[in-house]
């Protein structure tokens, strides 16, 4: 409890020293200018979108094997944090894009493969969250999440050779980092991934509990109709 | 257990409520010398803004729905489980 | 191709969960061979899952099973191929001939073809065997079901409802295989509501209520005794 | 019974009762029909740009087709519960996996072999020079499909709307496959300045066996409830 607290008022400070190392620490980018600051906050979002997408894989795979309720539990939380920051991701992408390189959206390596994978685990969301309660559907969205995580190389693979059609691609962002902004940097990534965590156990417990209030309907259900 | 996340979210507001003053503070001499720029300078101010506005947008809603959907559940919890008792005492 | 009999199939405080409940808790229940075993309850009160935990296509989420005092690797097919499993729905293609059907499922349990006509003889389908199951009544379904499921000559039989849908002269003939299957060592264990067909049939009982075991033991001859004492107890408590 | 003399059995018992029926077939066949259809009515226009749709065309109509085989194979399996029958026998569980796969992938490459030639003639695409090269992608494209698909179908039969959940959960995980044969159909074809073939090849080839093993690791657990 206590521990949770310090990391919660952790994660407080960290954010506002975070805008404040991107914001105004760290040195506006030469070519891009201030947009470049998008990043600070973008690229740990998606380090956080994989995060959860692999807790989310973890989680499957040991329901598949152990059938035990908290697994499945935490695969759920990890999907869904990893739709959030995905989600995240895919937003803020496209406007930094739009001043840097002139466009919304490109079949890029990496936004299309990030755009799959938001695809294939909302695909597993609306499994898991509209496909009914029973054992059934869960053994099915596991196994989906399962089939999901190798496809991720696939995917990046498949577009990264298609990239041979998108001649004029710029990867700016993530090499040639000052000093500086690599302070600000590193610090955003800690303080994001802290959140993740802190997020990612709350969700977990929720639906730990909300199964816990089901299982309790169910017997008092049963009580109710035998007595 | 409801109540930290709702610290959360206070807290998470009260730090972005901080960021447009950090940000105005940011290098005032950069921002004097883009008086009179290109729209291109704007725009990327613009979507500067929007972006980190989606992103506490989105995480905020969401932190907002989990402790909503939390005190819910602490509330069925404790209701059930004193029925459930209740039952279990009628019983015997 | 059954090998030798089990002696007895046991389970170990057995439960199991749906969906976070409890369908089944804490059953440790003996069936031994050469003994036929009437599972009874009401609605609800788990015996099909204990069935299908015992023909392994259920795992139990707590406990264990153990047949012949051995417990086996999860998903072993040399314990599937002794299992003979005839549940609520008749698992047949109905597309297929009731011949196809058995020779099918006889190619998969590694028994030889010999064995689909004189089955097919035994449960009175000779003169159907080419026709598809589709166009089969209930009773005739039901007929070729249990066919199948006495195919591989199964050291442990599970028969869940195998009297529905059929004619006294069906139950009667379900009944003289059933007894023919114990005498030749094999555990029987038999779910039914029709109490007084299985009396005479049926030398033991395990009577459940509300997924916990209420009853195991002999069934001295008076099964709606039985679960008149065990299965009701509560109702009767209650008024 | 040995695996492979197992999965003979399970696949030939499946054929017939497809045979028999014939409901599954027909109505693909006539759905692929509609779709080269809809497909060329729309886009068939000048010889250049014919052939420059040609390979997301073709694409398409194989997705639609494998996704639509794929459901109705098992949903027939699973309804009078044969298909706990056929778990519960002493067969080998990948090989019952391996001889739905190969009904599948007989499936569509059947529709396939159809929708391709149609399309080829109406859009006035032509396929003689490359034939083998297609038909080989197309092959690989099939069984990524079926290997993909038919694990994931096992599992849908006991889920609600089935028929929905199905392609919703497989056309994110075919996009490999359809990106690779999209763009490698586009370089046999030479309508893109990268004209090699093989990577797609490679790529296409890597997904089968990755799906081929994870399928068989997995399947046991997965219909084991």
């Amino acid at each position: 409890m206590n521990v949770r607290l310090a990391l919660t008022a952790l994660a407080t400070i960290g954010v506002v020293a975070g805008h404040w190392l991107a914001f105004d620490f760290a040195p506006v980018e030469a070519q891009m200018g201030v947009v470049q600051k998008i990043f600070y906050f973008h690229v740990p979002s998606a380090m956080a979108c994989y995060a959860g997408f692999i807790a989310c894989c973890i989680g499957s795979l040991a329901y598949l094997w152990t059938r035990k309720g908290r697994w499945d539990a935490l695969a759920l939380a990890g999907a869904e944090l990893g739709l959030i920051f995905g989600l995240i991701v895919l937003i803020t992408g496209p406007l930094w894009a739009r001043p840097a390189w002139g466009v919304w959206w490109k079949w890029e390596p990496r936004l299309t493969s990030m755009a799959l994978l938001v695809l294939m685990f909302s695909a597993y969301w609306v499994l898991h969250t509209f496909g009914g309660s029973g054992e059934g559907v869960r053994r099915f969205a596991a196994a989906l999440a399962v089939f999901a995580t190798p496809n991720i190389y696939f995917v990046h693979v498949a577009v990264e050779k298609w990239k041979g059609m998108h001649p004029e691609i710029q990867n700016k962002g993530s090499g040639g980092l000052s000093p500086d902004m690599r302070t600000a940097f590193v610090v955003c990534m800690v303080v994001l991934l802290l959140l993740f965590g802190l997020l990612l156990e709350q969700r977990y417990r929720m639906h730990l509990q909300s199964r816990l209030v089901a299982a309790l309907r169910r017997r008092i259900h049963r009580i109710g109709g035998d007595a | 257990m409801n109540a930290r996340s709702r610290r959360l979210c206070v807290a998470l507001v009260a730090s972005l409520l901080s960021v447009p003053a950090l940000a105005w503070a940011q290098n005032p001499e950069t921002v004097t010398q883009f008086v009179g720029s290109s729209d291109l300078d704007a725009m990327k101010y613009r979507h500067l803004w929007l972006a980190y506005g989606v992103i506490w947008l989105l995480i905020m809603a969401f932190v907002a729905r989990t402790a909503r959907r939390q005190s819910e559940l602490k509330k069925d919890l404790d209701l059930l489980s004193s029925r459930v008792d209740d039952m279990e005492k009628n019983r015997e | 191709m059954a090998g030798e009999a089990f002696e007895s199939v046991e389970t170990q405080r057995v439960g199991r969960l749906y969906d976070e409940s409890y369908a089944l808790v804490d059953v440790s229940v003996t069936f031994r061979a050469r003994t036929v075993t009437a599972l009874l309850g009401p609605n609800g009160a788990g015996k099909s899952t204990l069935m299908g935990m015992l023909s392994t296509a259920l795992r139990p989420s707590e406990g264990k099973v153990l047949y012949g005092g051995y417990e086996y690797p999860e998903n072993d097919p040399t314990l599937r191929a002794r299992i003979g499993y005839l549940g609520h729905r008749p698992m047949l293609y109905s597309e297929l001939s009731a011949t196809e059907n058995l020779a099918f499922f006889a190619r998969l349990h590694g028994v030889g073809p010999e064995a689909v006509a004189h089955w097919l003889g035994r449960v009175g389908l000779t003169r159907a065997a080419d026709r598809p199951v589709s166009g089969f009544s209930r009773g005739m379904a039901q007929r070729l079901a249990l066919a199948r499921a006495l195919l591989s000559s199964p050291s442990l039989l599970l028969l869940d409802e195998p009297f529905t849908g059929l004619d006294p002269e069906g139950v009667r003939l379900t009944k003289s295989l059933v007894a023919e299957r114990r005498d030749a060592g094999a555990i029987v264990v038999l779910v039914t509501h029709d109490l007084a067909v299985t009396d005479d049939l049926a030398t033991a009982a395990v009577v459940l209520r509300g997924g916990r075991l209420a009853y195991a033991g002999p069934s001295g001859g008076d099964l709606a005794g039985l679960y008149r004492d065990h299965a009701e107890a509560r109702e009767k408590r209650a008024s | 019974m040995n695996f492979w003399p197992t999965v003979a059995l399970v696949w030939s018992k499946d054929i017939r009762v497809e045979l028999r029926s014939k409901d599954t077939l027909v109505t693909l066949v006539l759905f692929a029909l509609v779709l080269t259809m809809v497909f060329t009515f729309g886009f068939a226009s000048d010889p250049q740009t014919n052939l420059r749709v040609f390979p997301s065309v073709m694409w398409a109509c194989v997705l639609f087709c494998g996704t639509l085989g794929v459901g109705r194979t098992f949903a027939r399996e699973a309804r009078d519960g044969a298909f706990t029958a056929l778990v519960l026998s002493p067969a080998h569980r990948g090989a019952i996996l391996t001889a739905k796969t190969l009904v599948n992938l007989v499936l569509t490459l059947i529709v396939t072999a159809l929708t391709t030639p149609i399309l080829a003639v109406m859009l006035r695409v032509d396929l003689t020079d490359v034939l083998g090269l297609v038909a080989g992608q197309l092959f690989l494209g099939a069984a990524g499909f079926a290997l993909v698909g038919t694990p994931l179908a096992v599992m849908a039969v006991n889920a609600r709307f089935a028929e929905v959940l199905l392609p919703m959960v497989v056309f994110p995980l075919v996009a490999p496959i359809l990106i690779a044969g999209v763009t490698g159909t586009a370089a046999i074809l030479g309508t893109i300045p990268e004209n090699d073939p093989r990577p797609w090849f490679q790529l296409m080839l890597g997904f089968d066996l990755v799906y081929l093993v994870g399928g068989q690791f997995l399947f046991d657990k997965m219909v084991t409830e």
